[in-house]
C-alpha cells in the first residue's frame, strides 16, 4: 500500500511553503514480533510503512489489539522494531529522545511525585528554573482541568484524572512530536470536547507533528489531517484517509458539516467490512 | 502526632514485648532458669538504668553505635549503587552476579581474623565485617527491585529528555525504593548481629566486649545489660527505618 | 555462531571468577602472612578435605541442618509475612517482637538457649531458622501489603474467603518479592550454618572451619571458603532457575533501555 | 536420643592438648567400657568459657576446664564441680606460655612494656593473673601503663610480625612455628610467676557424679589409662592428634609430646597444691574471691584411677 | 433529590409480574471522604442517595474524577462509606461477595494467571467443574474476541485486550448484579458495539441487575432503563433519568429513533450546562 504525502494538512502552513512538506517521522517496513511466554512468535506489526509530515496531525484507527500502540513505542525509540527500520528527521530512531513526547495508554505516572512534580519533571529537565517551570506546570494543570489538586499524589487520583496528569506531563516540554495513544479514552464527553479544542489550539500555535491512537472516529476526523486505518491482527495499514476539512475546525459547525458526517460514515462503513471478512489469525 | 503515637496498635505491639517478659519473670520465678544464667528481668532493666547515666557505658554504646552505623552506611551505599548498576547494565550485572554468588554465602567471620590484621583491632576490622555482612541482603533486593521497574516510566523520563545515568537517580532509584528499604531492614538487622559477634571475638571496648567480661565471670546481669541494650537499639533504628520508609514511600500505594 | 557480545557474556562468570581468585592471589602475596594463604595453598588443601570420609560426613551433616532450617524457616515465615501485610493488627503484633529479637545476637543466647535445648543439632537448626526467617518475614510482608487491592477485591467478589485470598491471591502476587526473600534467606543460611557451629561444635562444616581457624591452619580454613562458596554458587543457581520458572510472568517485558556499553 | 540415659555421659572438649580425651574419641576400641558400662556424647566447645556455661546450664555433664573458668562458675554460676583429672601444666624445663617480641624491639624487660600494646589470648583469662601478677612485680600497673588487646593464639605470631601489637603471648604449636622462623624472642614467660601452673583439667558436675558415681569412676579410669597410651606410644598419638586437629603430622612432630611441650602427668592426677596457688593468684590480683580447692577434690573418683 | 423507580424497565420482566419492580440495591445518603497523604480531607462523594430495581441496568454519567468508581466500590462493598449506608436486598453491605461482579477500571487481572485462567478463576471457585468451567470460559473469550489468546498472560495483551479480559472474568461467573466501571472505554468503536450488543443479549437473557459507569452519553442512553447523572466534584446525583426507548433495542433502528436522539442531546445539553455553572470547589 502506497502512502501519499497529505495534501489536506497545506493548508496550514505558511504561504511561502508551497513546495511539498517534508517528511518528519518515515515507518519503513517496519514487523515486530513478539516471543510470549509460551515461547512462540507472536506477529503484532507486519510490514508498516507510513511517512509523516511535519506538522501534521496523523491518527491511528484499528481493532483493539492491531498493534497501534506498539507502533507508537516504535515511533518513540522505545522499542526497536524486529524488520524495518524508523527515521525521524532522515536518522533512524535508535533511542527515546526529548524530541517526541509520549502520553501513555496506562498514563505512567511517577508514583512518588505529586500531580506538580510529574507535571514539572520534563521542563525541570530540560533546564527550564523551577519558579518558571511550576508557573508553567500550573497553568497546564489548570488547563487540563485538575487545579487544586497539585498536591495529590497519582494514587488519590481517579482515572481520568492520572490521564490528564500524564497529557500535562508530556505537554510540559513541548516535544516537537506528540505520540498520544488513546490521550481521552478515560475522560467524559465534556472534558474530552474540552481537551481536543486545547489540544487543536497548542497545535496550530506551536506547529507540532500529532501521532494519534484512538477509538473514536469522530474524534479522529475531528482533529486529523489524515487517518491511519490498521487492519486486525497482525497489524497492517488498511488504508490512509486524507480528512480534507478546513481548519480551524469547531465542533459545533463541523457536526452540521456532510463532508465531515461523510468521513466518519465512510470510516466506520470501512471497520464493519473488515469483521465480514472475519478475523485474521 | 500524639494520639497516632498512642493507637491501638502501639499497645498491640507492647502487648507480645510484655508476654516475652512475663515468660522470662515467670522461667526465673518457677525454677526454669537458674537466676545465675537467667537473672529476672526486674534486676536486669534495674541495672540497665543504673548503667545507661554512666559514662563508661555510654562509651560501649558509642563504640558500638558508630560502628554499626559506619558499617551499615558503607552497605547501603555500596549495595544500593552496585545493585541498580547491574539491574541497568548487562555488562556489569554479566560481572556483578557471579562474584556476588561466591561472595554472599561465604561466612565473613571466618575472614574476621585476616581483617584484624589487616586493619588492626579497632573500628577498622568491625566496620569493614559489618559492612560485608550487611551489603548482600541491600545489594539483592535493590536489583530485584531495580530490575522490576515499571519500563513506561524510564520510557516517560527518557523522552523527557533525562540522561542514562541520570534516569538512575530519577527513576529507577525512587521507583526501586520500597525494595530497597525491605533490604535496608534486613540489613539493619544483621549489622545489629555482627557488630556485636565482632566485639564479642575480639575487641577492648563496645557492647559486645562488655558482655563476654561478664559471662566469662558469671554476671548475668552484666551479661543481660548489653543484650537488652541492643535489642533496643535494634527497635530503635528500625521504628527510625520504619518512619523514613512512610515519607519516602508516601506516594506508593501500599503506604 | 555465537556473537561477541553473547560469548562474553557466557564468559563473563567465568571470568569474574578468575578475576576474583587473581585478586585474592595478588592480595595475599603482596601482605605475605600466615593467615591469609594465596589461593594455590587453599586450593591445594581441598582434595585433603575433601577426600576424606570424614569431613564429607561432616559436611553432610551441616547441610542437612541446613536443609532442616531452611525449609522451616520458608514455611513458617511465608505465611507469617503475608498475615502482616494484610492485616494491620497482625503487623502491629509482630513487628515490635521480631525486631527486639532478631538483633540480639544468638551466640550470646547460648548459655541459655543449652540449657532448654542442649548443645546439639535443635540448637544450631534454630539458629539457622532465625538467619533465614528474618529477610523471608519481611520480604512477604512487604510483597503482601503492595499487592494491588483490586486484584484483592476482585477475588473477594468471586467468593474467596479472607484465607483463600491469602492463598490464592496475595502469595502469588507477592511472590516475587517473596522469592527474593528466600533468595537472601538462603544466603544467609549457609552464613548460619556455619557460623552457628562457631561456639558449639559438633560435626560440621563449620567445625572443619573453626578448628582450623584456631589452630592456625589457615589453608584448610580458606579451602572451607572455597568449599562453601562452590554450595553458594550451586545453591543459588539451583534456586535462581526455580524462580525464574515461577515468576515468568512479572518479569518486564522489554530489556531495561540503561545500558552504557 | 541417648543423652538422658544412664549410659551416657555428655563430654564438652577442646583443642589442643587433651591427648587422653582424643585418644578416647578416635581409638574407642581400645578401652573396654566405652560403649559397655557407658557412652560418651561428644561436643567440641571455642575455649574453656563457654563449657563453664554448658556446665552451669546443665547441658554437660563432664568437660575440659581451667582452674579460673571454673573457678568463675562457682563464684558467679553457682556450679558445683568436682575436678576429676588434669590434662597440661607446665612442667620445670618444658614449654611455659610466654611473651614475645620481635627481635629488633627495643622491649628488654618487663617493665619497658610500659605504654605498650600487649596481646593476650582472652582478657580476664587464666594466663592474665600471673601475667598480672609479674607485671605488678616489675611495678607495671596492667590496668593504667599498657594497653591490653585480645589476641586469639592462632594470630599472635602474625600481629606481633605486622606490628599490631609490641608484644603478645605464644602457646604451642604455634609458638613452635614461629620459633622455626625466628626472628621473635622470648620476653617473659608465665613460669617466671609460679614454676607448674595447672593450664586444663577435667571436671564433672557434682550432682552428676554423685548420682552415677560409678559412670564417672569408669570415665576417670579411661582417662587415666588414655593418658597412658598418648604417652607410651608417641607415634599412635601424632597420628590421633592430627586427626582431631587436622594439623599435619610434621608440625606435630616439631613439639608434641616433646620437651618443647607442656608437662603431662602419666596418671592424669590433678595438681591440686597447684591449683590452689593459682586461685591465690587470682584472688591476690582481685580476679576472684579467696577460694578453697578442697570443695573440687571427690573422696575417691579423681585420677589416677586404674 | 427524589427518585422514581424506572417504569421504563417493566416491559422486561414477565407478564406476571406487574407489581412495582422491588429495590435490589439501596444508597442512602452516603458521603465518601478521602484522607489525602497531605493530611487534609477530600470529600469525593457527598449525600448520594439512589434505588436500583432488580433487573434494571442504570448507568452513571458524570464529570472524570466526580466519585463514580467509588459509588461502586461502595455497592460492592469493597470501602464503607464514610457516613450514609449502603443495601442490597435489604441487608446492609459489609463486604464482597459472589452476588455482585465488579470489571474494574483498572482491570486488575491476575497477572500470574494466562487469560484462560483469569475467566476461569471464577467458575472454578464456585465449584464447577473444570472442564465445564474451561468450555465456559473458552466461549465467553471467545465472545470477547480473543480466541487464539488464551495462553497469553496478562503483560502480553493490549490494553482493549485486558478490557475484555477483565470483562469475560467477571461475566464468567454468573453475578446477580453487575458493577462496571468504564468497561468499554478502551475498545474500538466496532468492538464495542460488539460487546454491547453482546451485554445486552446476556442481560435480556438472565436479567441481571447492571450498574454501568460510562463517559459515553451515547452508550448510556444506548443500554439502559435510567441514566444516573452525577456532578463534579464532590460528587453529587444531579439528575436521573428514566430511559423510554422499547426493547429488545438493536442500534441501526435506534440510531434514527428521534427519542433517542433527544435523550442524547437533552443530556449533553444538561453536561455543558453544569459546566457553565463552574466547577465546584
Ligand atoms: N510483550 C508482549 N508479548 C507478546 N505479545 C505482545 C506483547 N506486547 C504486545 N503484544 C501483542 O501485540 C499486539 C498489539 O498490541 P498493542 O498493545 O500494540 O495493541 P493496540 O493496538 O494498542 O491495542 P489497544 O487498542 O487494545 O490498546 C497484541 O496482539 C498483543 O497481544
Ligand atoms: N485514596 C484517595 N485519596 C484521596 N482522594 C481520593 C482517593 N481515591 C479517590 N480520591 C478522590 O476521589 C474523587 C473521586 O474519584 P473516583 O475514582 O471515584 O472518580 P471517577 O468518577 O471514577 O472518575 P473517572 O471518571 O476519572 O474514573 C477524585 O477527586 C479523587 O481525587
Ligand atoms: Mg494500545
Ligand atoms: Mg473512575
Amino acid at each position: 500500500m502506497t502512502v501519499v504525502a497529505a495534501r489536506s494538512s497545506e493548508w496550514m502552513r505558511p504561504v511561502t511553503s508551497q513546495e511539498p512538506a517534508s517528511a518528519i517521522i518515515e515507518i519503513d517496513r517496519v514487523s515486530q514480533v513478539f516471543q510470549t511466554s509460551a515461547r512462540k512468535d507472536h506477529l503484532a506489526l507486519s510490514d508498516i510503512s507510513l511517512t509523516i509530515e511535519e506538522g501534521a496531525f496523523v491518527s491511528i484507527l484499528g481493532p483493539s489489539g492491531c498493534g497501534k500502540s506498539t507502533l507508537l513505542y516504535i515511533v518513540g525509540g522505545f522499542v526497536s522494531p524486529t524488520s524495518g527500520m524508523a527515521k525521524i528527521k532522515g536518522h533512524a530512531i535508535t533511542g527515546p529522545g526529548p524530541d517526541r513526547g509520549p502520553v501513555f495508554q496506562e498514563f505512567a505516572l511517577f508514583p512518588w511525585k505529586t500531580v506538580l512534580g510529574n507535571v514539572m519533571y520534563g521542563p525541570r529537565q530540560q533546564g527550564v528554573r523551577t519558579a518558571e517551570a511550576e508557573a508553567q506546570s500550573r497553568a497546564l494543570i489548570e488547563m487540563v482541568g485538575l487545579k487544586g489538586y497539585e498536591n495529590f499524589y497519582p494514587k488519590e487520583l481517579s482515572g481520568g484524572m492520572k490521564q490528564r496528569v500524564a497529557l500535562a506531563r508530556t505537554l510540559a516540554y513541548h516535544p516537537e512530536v506528540l505520540l498520544m495513544d488513546e490521550p481521552f479514552g478515560a475522560l467524559d464527553a465534556h472534558t474530552r470536547t474540552r481537551l481536543q479544542n486545547d489540544l487543536l489550539t497548542i497545535w496550530e500555535r506551536d506547529r507540532k507533528t500529532v501521532l494519534f491512537v484512538t477509538h473514536s472516529v469522530d474524534e479522529a476526523v475531528f482533529l486529523s489531517d489524515k487517518v491511519v486505518m490498521m487492519s486486525k491482527s497482525p497489524g497492517r495499514i488498511r488504508q490512509v484517509i486524507d480528512i480534507d476539512l478546513p481548519r480551524p475546525r469547531r465542533r459545533n459547525e463541523l457536526l452540521l458539516d456532510p463532508r465531515y458526517q461523510k468521513y466518519v460514515v465512510d470510516i466506520e462503513r470501512m471497520f464493519d467490512e473488515s469483521d465480514e471478512a472475519g478475523p485474521v489469525s | 502526632m500524639m494520639s497516632r503515637f498512642f493507637s491501638p496498635n502501639v499497645f498491640l505491639g507492647i502487648a507480645p514485648i510484655v508476654l516475652v517478659i512475663a515468660v522470662w519473670q515467670g522461667l526465673v520465678s518457677f525454677g526454669f532458669a537458674p537466676a545465675v544464667l537467667l537473672p529476672p528481668p526486674g534486676f536486669v532493666f534495674g541495672r540497665l538504668l543504673q548503667q545507661l547515666v554512666t559514662f563508661a557505658f555510654q562509651q560501649e554504646i558509642a563504640a558500638t553505635l558508630i560502628r554499626l552505623f559506619a558499617g551499615f552506611a558503607i552497605a547501603v551505599v555500596l549495595g544500593v549503587s552496585i545493585g541498580i548498576a547491574a539491574a541497568a547494565n548487562p555488562a556489569i550485572n554479566a560481572v556483578v552476579r557471579p562474584i556476588v554468588r561466591v561472595l554472599a554465602p561465604l561466612p565473613k567471620v571466618a575472614l574476621y581474623p585476616a581483617l584484624l590484621l589487616l586493619l588492626g583491632f579497632g573500628h577498622g576490622s568491625k566496620i569493614t565485617l559489618v559492612a560485608a555482612d550487611a551489603l548482600f541482603p541491600i545489594l539483592l533486593s535493590t536489583y530485584y527491585g531495580a530490575s522490576t521497574v515499571e519500563q513506561k516510566l524510564i520510557w516517560s523520563a527518557m523522552a523527557a529528555g533525562t540522561p542514562r545515568y541520570e534516569i538512575l537517580f530519577k527513576v529507577v532509584l525512587p521507583a526501586a525504593m520500597p525494595s530497597i528499604l525491605t533490604g535496608c531492614r534486613i540489613g539493619l538487622v544483621i549489622s545489629c548481629i555482627v557488630v556485636f559477634l565482632a566485639e564479642m571475638i575480639t575487641s577492648t571496648d563496645g557492647l559486645g566486649h562488655a558482655l563476654v567480661t561478664a559471662a566469662r565471670t558469671f554476671q548475668a546481669v552484666d551479661m543481660f545489660v548489653p543484650l537488652i541494650t541492643i535489642s533496643l537499639l535494634g527497635l530503635i533504628l528500625n521504628g527510625l527505618l520504619g518512619a523514613l520508609r512512610l515519607y519516602l514511600l508516601r506516594g506508593f500505594p501500599e503506604a | 555462531m555465537m556473537t561477541p557480545a553473547a560469548l562474553i557474556k557466557r564468559a563473563a562468570p567465568v571470568l569474574a571468577c578468575i578475576g576474583l581468585l587473581a585478586v585474592w592471589q595478588v592480595a595475599s602475596v603482596a601482605l605475605k602472612n600466615d593467615s591469609f594463604p594465596t589461593v594455590i595453598e587453599a586450593v591445594r588443601a581441598i582434595p585433603d578435605i575433601l577426600g576424606d570420609k570424614e569431613s564429607l560426613l561432616n559436611i553432610l551433616a551441616s547441610l542437612r541442618r541446613m536443609a532442616i532450617g531452611f525449609g522451616v524457616a520458608v514455611l513458617v515465615s511465608i505465611p507469617l509475612g503475608l498475615l502482616m501485610g494484610r492485616s494491620r493488627g497482625v503487623a502491629a503484633f509482630f513487628n515490635p517482637l521480631l525486631m527486639v529479637i532478631y538483633p540480639v545476637p544468638k551466640a550470646a543466647l547460648m548459655p541459655i538457649i543449652m540449657l532448654w535445648l542442649g548443645v546439639g543439632d535443635v540448637t544450631k537448626t534454630l539458629v539457622i531458622f532465625l538467619g533465614v526467617s528474618l529477610p523471608v518475614i519481611y520480604h512477604s510482608f512487604e510483597g503482601a501489603k503492595a499487592v494491588e487491592e483490586k486484584m484483592l477485591w476482585s477475588g473477594a467478589a468471586m467468593g474467596l474467603s479472607p484465607a483463600q485470598r491469602l492463598v490464592r491471591i496475595v502469595l502469588p502476587a507477592a511472590l516475587p518479592e517473596i522469592l527474593t526473600g528466600c533468595r537472601t534467606g538462603l544466603v544467609l543460611a549457609l552464613i548460619t550454618m556455619i557460623t552457628s557451629e562457631m561456639i558449639a561444635r559438633q560435626s560440621g562444616a563449620g567445625n572443619i572451619l573453626f578448628n582450623a581457624l584456631d589452630m592456625g591452619q589457615y589453608d584448610t580454613v580458606f579451602a572451607m571458603i572455597i568449599i562453601v562458596g562452590a554450595m553458594g554458587i550451586f545453591l543459588d543457581a539451583l534456586f535462581e532457575r526455580a524462580r525464574a520458572r515461577l515468576v515468568r510472568w512479572s518479569e518486564p517485558q522489554f530489556d531495561m533501555p540503561l545500558s552504557f556499553s | 536420643s541417648p543423652s538422658w540415659g544412664q549410659q551416657t555421659i555428655r563430654v564438652g572438649w577442646t583443642i589442643p592438648a587433651e591427648e587422653s580425651k582424643y585418644w578416647m574419641m578416635r581409638r574407642p576400641a581400645e578401652f573396654p567400657s566405652i560403649g559397655k558400662t557407658y557412652n560418651v556424647e561428644w561436643t567440641q566447645f571455642q575455649g574453656t568459657a563457654p563449657m563453664t556455661q554448658a556446665l552451669a546450664a546443665g547441658a554437660l555433664d563432664c568437660a575440659t576446664q581451667a582452674p579460673l573458668s571454673l573457678s568463675n562458675g562457682v563464684v558467679g554460676g553457682n556450679l558445683k564441680a568436682y575436678i576429676v583429672a588434669q590434662h597440661v601444666f607446665e612442667k620445670p624445663g618444658g614449654f611455659s606460655v610466654y611473651w614475645a617480641v620481635k627481635d629488633d624491639s627495643p622491649i628488654k624487660t618487663i617493665a619497658d612494656l610500659k605504654g605498650k600494646t600487649v596481646g593476650i589470648s582472652v582478657i580476664g583469662g587464666g594466663t592474665q593473673g600471673p601475667f598480672n601478677l609479674l607485671l605488678k612485680q616489675n611495678g607495671v600497673d596492667p590496668a593504667k601503663d599498657i594497653k591490653l588487646v585480645e589476641v586469639g593464639f592462632a594470630v599472635s605470631e602474625d600481629a606481633l610480625r605486622q606490628g599490631r601489637v609490641d608484644a603478645v603471648n605464644m602457646n604451642q604449636p604455634f609458638a613452635a612455628r614461629a620459633e622455626a622462623k625466628g626472628g621473635t624472642r622470648k620476653l617473659f614467660s608465665l613460669s617466671q610467676a609460679m614454676p607448674n601452673i595447672v593450664h586444663i583439667l577435667e571436671a564433672c558436675r557434682a550432682d552428676f557424679v554423685d548420682k552415677n558415681p560409678q559412670l564417672v569412676k569408669a570415665y576417670v579410669r579411661d582417662i587415666t589409662s588414655g593418658m597412658k597410651k598418648a604417652l607410651a606410644n608417641r607415634e599412635e598419638t601424632l597420628k590421633v592428634v592430627n586427626e582431631v586437629l587436622k594439623a599435619p603430622v610434621p608440625v606435630l612432630e616439631t613439639y608434641l609430646l616433646k620437651d618443647n611441650d607442656f608437662g603431662r602427668d602419666p596418671g592424669a592426677a590433678p595438681n591440686f597444691p597447684a591449683i590452689q596457688k593459682m586461685l591465690d593468684i587470682y584472688a591476690e590480683t582481685g580476679m576472684l574471691p579467696k577460694l578453697d580447692v578442697a570443695q573440687f577434690k571427690h573422696p575417691t573418683i579423681v585420677a589416677p584411677l586404674q
